[in-house]
């Protein structure tokens, strides 16, 4: 007994003291994993600030998306020509979504608006894999532009490496949320979501047209899922099974509340960092992989404690 | 002004002690006191955000105040639950209808008869025996206000499709199944037509006089309160300005300022 | 016209109570029963049997429990297929140490143990609502996967990580593993699901079902009408997870003979929930109906064109069913989002009407 | 509305007929169910796998007409690898006549070991599922030809052991964390053991067979000398690119034989050069069968593969010798019996009998495609060798001889598997060899 609780709460923290490097690292790993948690996180938050709708397909997005680029490029695109086409493809499925779908679903009950969203998720699974195929795809990270190496930091008499890609997702995530904060801020339409998600009402007597905006939010979290998948396709390739690591980002919306956008990155870092120190650490005690649930148990012992979230505002119920 | 304990003898049935409410740093109800006496119908008034419902709150123990003692029957309340306060017989109606949508003027009456069915899971299941016998009990007793408030035709239609004023109706059948000692009413006549809040007083009235309850009511129409009403308490901003009998409130000047905008 | 209820007068509350009121409704149960009881087994092929109908009876099962969270206690839950993994494996260890007792004690019992996870999963239902809850249930749904896997207790240490089902007998018919008939396990589960759903509509329509309702629709007036939201919520989840729980167990021990973790996992959350929201949020009738639409849809859509002797590959089929059953339920949820049971309904006020379509 | 109705209409009236009209299968033909699954996260592997199984029955019937003059019927039922549409599939099939399975996913080949003896059909299981199924004598229906996980394992630890000694040595075992990869752990335990090494283990779940930089981190962190990998679908290339992310050698990194094929590493590229793979079935075209595929059916466009390069590559390949060893079980049964058109009993003994020697493979065009199998009564896994094969950056290439497994040390742990699956289950048909 007294080595099990050793081996829970002292050995670990020694083992980190011991190797600071490999700490070093595991925090990296967690970060890079973490911003891309983020992202997705950040494709529901916007689309729920927006129109109220949670949005399960996001992680489909991301997958379809990447697989999209792929495609298109194999069908003789040039890279770069091909990520434009692909924008206008998550355009065009923008349009498509809120023309067919969340317009004829207006003010419905939460649950319902959800499944919509599962009903989606089948749809473009069974597209992606029909119009791609279901094999595991390699992302055309080289003809992006991403270079393939590596840095060396030798320190604490150890090596930390740092993949530029990782770094890369790192600076386009940083790049994506300062874009998205401006879009926000300065431009009409930024307003008008912020508005959108204040009041419904009071966007509308403004002459702002909710379907355009949803179109707008949609789209946005399109090319926010394109991204993520760039990036965690180059990291470790295109398959469907990225689908489920998308759930995570579910974990990190309750950390961080799902209408804030400072909550969702602050989050996706602490379950990144989190899950894999604690897989890492305390993995081994009880027979690894307690990666899979980590994020949710979390979420869920946290939301017993804070159920607004990280940032989100304490609800006072009114009756 | 003091309050004035006992007027006719009656028992207090309830009072509150200084109580004062707050949501982080804004004061809802300040220094409040006041009583409601066994078989009278109490009114509490104010303009809007005076703290009428938050003192209704308060009473059946969905807020907690900071301060202040609560007396139910004589018996110092402690920090209470709102199914206790149901279960020590504090019924109530709210401001924006809250009726359960999804189910039938029937069931949402037979809702309101949950503290007074006790039968176990096993029973339940079977749905023979006592169960059956319990439900049926409960079902006269339904059928009796569904009578008394005249909404037979609307037994088995869904809450969720009825105009407002029945409505209303529908949840004060549903506070009157509970049999409370105490409903609270919060403004059970708002948005009704001329009408409907005759049909209401009346109900209200009979309620009190045939069956006893004791009966505190929000309202706004000062000409419904002042009919009802055998004593009348006045809010504003969080704080009592006035207590006692309609007629007393009425010449009070504070209470002309505090309606009339003096001051603000 | 055809469904009137003119003219049948109830004389007692208790006549007005009963499950089915109408004299219509009660031939149209009596002919489903016949059906079901009577005329499947006697003409069902094994195929029919083994791939539509069981299949269907224990998706329909654990469509009513997540239906009684979801649909009446207004709890949204993602878990249900970790809940009906909790019934399998505490099924297996059952019939692991009581070999001799009779194997529909073990399965009615180990509804019991998921009820009792169910209740732990179930806590944070107390402080959290909605979207929020459902994404707790996530944690429960994946850490009890990752139990089902690293607890190798659960599955007497064998090495596949799979749990096998034993040839198991009731009154002298074999009714679990593979030298179960179909028709004998055809009979158990449909008497299961039979018996069940009855249970289930009885509590529904009393003192307990009504405090779930209540809770779902306004909690806080539940409150002040003297419903402890804990008690309620809770027992709305133990009572959800001992269906899905015993659905679970089915599954395993007379449908599939053979499960290892992926059998309970995520997807199956979902396609249950797929059910209950087609079929309609609070209708048992719709849960038999989702159920139905859900399991029956993609297997009739495999068949088609092989009959019509199109030759398409069998992924292909897989992808188009797969788009296919997303539209159809994105176009259910926008034409009546109410679900199969309100259609129903709709019916059947027309039919009542008829030949007066716009009478209400 | 009406659209609804007239499509529950039409959905209804196509299902009855679907009831009413089942396939039914000309006497004169032999009915082979294919369980694929090119669907799913897994679609990858399944894909070729289903090719290479297909064409090969269709070169037989082009080529000779059959086997011994009997038509091979095909019919492909899709899985996606998973468990309750395997068992569809099966009762979907199974009255057809089918006269084997190869089920493909553990899951499924679990849930159909009980049903064979009751239905009377083998499952042909080739070197996956349920390792003790190699015992004939508890297993009567279910095979694992050419060998199983437990003695794969014991062959790619003499690789290593031939490669600079194994004793003292730190082996990490890196697996699918669900009972494929689980399963060969108690082999691994008991030779680590014996051979005098180290394990380390490191399982990756299923849903983070994409998200493996924790596995990755605590490899280094142990420091491990030779990597063993039991992976599937999209978690091999991901974990050949995070091996080279942490600069892990290539070549002390060995995947067994579902972790080496083409759709693993052609995402990986250069990046994984010098990593290896057990495997057992030829790679490339040059083989007189895989010519006879080309020539009558690939060419003739009769296959169902994406493209003509996919012929040869490691799926394809053990999906065909899959074929192989059922249509060798088919006519080694029609001999035996004497009857053209078998059944699933007649297909069980063809099984058991089966035997391939180096002759007659290369009589079928296979010669050094794989080595020797010979099936008994008592031996259902032939303890077949098997091969290392190393990735260069753009394809596999053989490097060893056939290594042959430690059947002595596996065998009798085979056996107490068997025995102990057996034992709580008191009617279990079990047969007598002498």
């Amino acid at each position: 007994m007294q080595e099990l609780i050793h081996s829970l709460t002292v050995a670990p923290f020694m083992e980190m003291g011991q190797y600071p490097d490999f700490l070093i690292q595991v925090v990296w790993e967690g970060f890079v994993a973490g911003i891309l948690y983020a992202l997705i996180a950040l494709g529901f938050v916007l689309i729920y600030k927006a129109s109220g709708v949670f949005n399960f397909a996001q992680g489909i997005m991301v997958v379809f998306s990447a697989l999209v680029l792929i495609g298109l490029h194999e069908a003789g695109m040039p890279a770069w020509i091909a990520l434009i086409a692909t924008i206008g493809v998550m355009g065009i499925l923008a349009m498509g979504i809120e023309r067919f779908v969340l317009r004829k679903l207006v003010n419905q009950h939460d649950a319902i608006l959800l499944m919509a969203t599962i009903g989606l998720t089948l749809v473009l699974k069974g597209a992606g894999q029909l119009f791609f195929g279901g094999e595991t795809k390699s992302m055309i990270s080289d003809e992006l532009g991403f270079s393939s190496g590596a840095y060396d930091w030798e320190v604490f008499d150890g090596l930390v490496i740092f993949q530029h890609i990782d770094i890369a997702a790192a600076v386009i995530a940083v790049l994506m949320v300062i874009a998205l904060s401006l879009f926000f801020s300065k431009t009409r339409i930024g307003r008008a979501l912020r508005a959108v998600a204040d009041d419904h009402q009071a966007a509308l007597s403004v002459g702002i047209s909710l379907n355009q905006i949803w179109a707008i939010v949609w789209f946005a979290s399109g090319i926010v899922a394109l991204v993520t998948g760039i990036m965690w396709g180059a990291r470790s390739d295109v398959s469907f099974a990225l689908e489920i690591i998308a759930l995570k980002a579910l974990a990190v919306l309750i950390l961080g509340g799902f209408t804030s956008i400072a909550g969702a990155i602050v989050g996706g870092l602490l379950v990144g960092i989190g899950e894999k120190l604690f897989e890492v650490y305390w993995g081994p005690i009880f027979g690894g992989g307690v990666e899979a649930w980590f994020a949710y148990v979390l979420a869920l012992i946290f939301l017993l404690f804070r159920p607004q979230g990280l940032f989100g505002e304490r609800i006072i119920e009114r009756v | 002004m003091t309050v004035t304990p006992d007027v006719d003898n009656k028992a207090v049935l309830l009072s509150l002690e200084n109580v004062t409410l707050s949501f982080g740093g804004v004061k809802a109800i300040s220094d409040i006191s006041f009583n409601i006496l066994e078989g009278e119908i109490r009114a509490i008034i104010g303009p809007n955000g005076a703290g009428k419902t938050s003192m209704l709150n308060v009473i059946n123990g969905f807020y907690h105040p900071q301060k202040g003692t609560i007396t139910w029957r004589g018996k110092r309340r402690r920090r209470m639950k709102p199914y206790r306060a149901a279960a020590s017989g504090i019924a109530r109606t709210f401001q924006n209808v809250a009726l359960f949508k999804g189910m039938t003027t029937l069931d949402n009456i037979m809702a309101g008869r949950s503290l007074k069915m006790k039968r176990g899971l096993f029973w339940q299941m079977l749905h023979v025996g006592p169960a059956r016998e319990e439900e049926i009990a409960n079902r006269r007793h339904v059928e009796e206000i569904i009578d008394f408030l005249e909404i037979a035709h609307i037994r088995k239609q869904p809450v969720g499709r009825l105009p407002y004023g029945l409505q209303k109706r529908v949840e004060l059948g549903r506070a009157m199944a509970m049999q409370p000692e105490l409903l609270l009413l919060d403004e059970p006549m708002a948005g009704m037509n001329l009408e409907e809040k005759e049909d209401m007083s009346r109900f209200i009235l009979d309620l009190n006089s045939e069956f006893g309850t004791t009966i505190a009511l929000i309202e706004h129409d000062m000409g419904v309160v002042m009919d009802l009403a055998d004593r009348v308490v006045v809010l504003d901003y969080g704080q009592k300005i006035a207590d006692g009998t309609p007629a007393e409130v009425q010449s009070s000047q504070e209470v002309i300022d505090a309606y009339l905008g003096v001051g603000h | 016209m055809f469904y009137r209820e003119a003219g049948q007068y109830k004389t007692s509350y208790a006549a007005d109570q009963a499950l089915l009121p109408l004299a219509q409704d009660r031939y149209g149960i009596a002919i489903v029963l016949f059906t079901a009881f009577v005329l499947i087994p006697f003409f069902g092929t094994s195929f029919f049997l083994v791939s539509i109908m069981i299949p269907f009876l224990i998706y329909s099962l654990a469509a009513v429990g997540l239906n009684i969270l979801t649909g009446y206690a207004g709890q949204l839950s993602l878990g249900t297929g970790a809940f009906m993994g909790v019934g399998a494996y505490a099924c297996y260890k059952l019939t692991t140490y009581f070999p001799d007792v009779n194997i529909i004690v073990h399965i009615l019992l180990s509804g019991v143990f998921s009820a009792l996870v169910g209740v732990v999963f179930g806590l944070p239902s107390l402080r959290i609502k909605g979207l929020y809850l459902a994404i707790t249930t996530l944690a429960a749904q994946f850490f009890l996967e990752w139990c089902f896997l690293r607890i190798r207790w659960l599955y007497n240490y064998n090495d596949s990580g799979a749990i096998e089902v034993p040839n198991r007998d009731w009154f002298g018919i074999t009714v679990t593993g593979a030298e179960a008939s179909p028709v004998a396990r055809y009979f158990l589960i449909l008497t299961v699901v039979a018996v069940m759903t009855l249970i289930a509509a009885n509590v529904l329509r009393g003192r307990i079902g009504r405090g779930w309702m209540m809770i779902r629709d306004m909690d806080i007036a539940a409150e002040l009408m003297g419903i402890r939201p804990l008690r309620a919520k809770l027992s709305a989840f133990a009572f959800s997870s001992y269906y899905c729980g015993v659905a679970g167990a089915l599954m395993v021990f007379c449908w599939l003979g053979s499960a290892e973790v992926e059998s309970f996992d995520i997807n199956h959350s979902f396609l249950i929930l797929f059910m209950v929201i087609i079929g309609g949020m609070g209708s048992l009738t719709g849960c038999f109906l989702g159920a139905a639409f859900i399991h029956v849809l993609p297997v009739v859509m495999r068949a088609v064109p092989s009959m019509l002797g199109w030759d398409i590959l069998a992924s292909t089929v897989e992808h188009i069913t797969q788009i296919v059953i997303g539209l159809l339920i994105i176009f259910f949820l926008i034409v009546e989002p109410h679900g199969f049971a309100r259609l129903w309904q709709v019916a059947k006020e027309k039919l009542r009407t008829w030949p007066f379509p716009y009478a209400t | 509305m009406q659209l609804v109705k007239r499509g529950a209409l039409l959905a209804s009236v196509a299902f009855i007929g679907s009831l009413a009209a089942p396939i039914v299968q000309a006497q004169d033909t032999l009915y082979m169910p294919s369980l694929t699954y090119r669907t799913g996260p897994f679609a990858g592997g399944g894909t070729p796998f289903a090719d290479g199984y297909a064409d090969y029955f269709a070169m037989i019937n082009e080529r000779d007409g059959g086997i011994n003059g009997v038509k091979i019927v095909v019919e492909e039922c899709e899985t996606a690898y998973n468990a309750q549409k395997g068992v569809e599939c099966y009762e979907a099939t199974k009255g057809n006549g089918a006269l084997a399975y190869s089920p493909l996913s553990t899951g499924i080949t679990m849930a159909l070991i009980p049903k064979a003896p009751v239905d009377k059909i083998p499952v042909f299981s080739m070197g996956y599922g349920l390792s003790a199924a190699a015992i004939g004598e508890k297993f009567p229906w279910t095979f694992t030809y050419p060998t199983s996980y437990w003695n794969q394992l014991s062959s790619i630890l003499k690789y290593i052991d031939s490669n600079g000694g194994i004793e003292g040595k730190k082996i990490g075992y890196i697996y699918l964390d669900v009972g494929y990869g689980n399963e060969p752990i108690p082999v691994l335990d008991q030779l680590a053991e014996q051979m005098g090494f180290e394990v380390a283990k490191f399982p990756v779940g299923v849903k983070e067979m994409q998200n493996q930089s924790s596995q990755w981190l605590n490899v280094r962190k142990e420091r491990p000398d030779w990597m063993i990998m039991w992976g599937w679908g999209a978690m091999n290339p991901t974990a050949v690119k995070e091996a080279a992310k942490i600069r892990f050698p290539m070549d002390r990194f060995i995947g067994n034989w579902w972790a080496g094929s083409h759709s693993d590493l052609n995402p990986v590229g250069e990046a994984g050069t010098g990593y290896l793979a057990a495997n057992f079935s030829g790679i490339g075209t040059q083989f007189g069968a895989l010519e006879d595929v080309i020539k009558h059916v690939v060419d003739k466009g009769e296959s169902k593969v994406a493209s003509k390069d996919t012929v040869g590559n490691v799926l394809y390949n053990r999906g065909l010798f899959n074929a192989v060893i059922l249509a060798e079980a088919i006519s080694v049964a029609q001999e035996m019996t004497g009857k053209k058109v078998i059944n699933g009993e007649d297909m069980r003994l063809g099984l058991e009998n089966i035997n391939l020697t180096d002759q007659r493979l290369s009589e079928l065009g296979l010669a050094d495609f794989t080595g020797p199998i010979k099936g008994s009564c008592s031996d259902h896994e032939g303890a077949g060798s098997i091969f290392i094969q190393q990735w260069n950056g753009s394809d596999w290439e053989r490097i060893t001889d056939l290594i042959a497994p430690m059947n002595d040390v596996v065998r009798p742990m085979l056996e107490e598997a068997a025995d102990k699956y057996v034992s709580d289950k008191p009617d279990w048909q079990t047969q007598a060899c002498s």
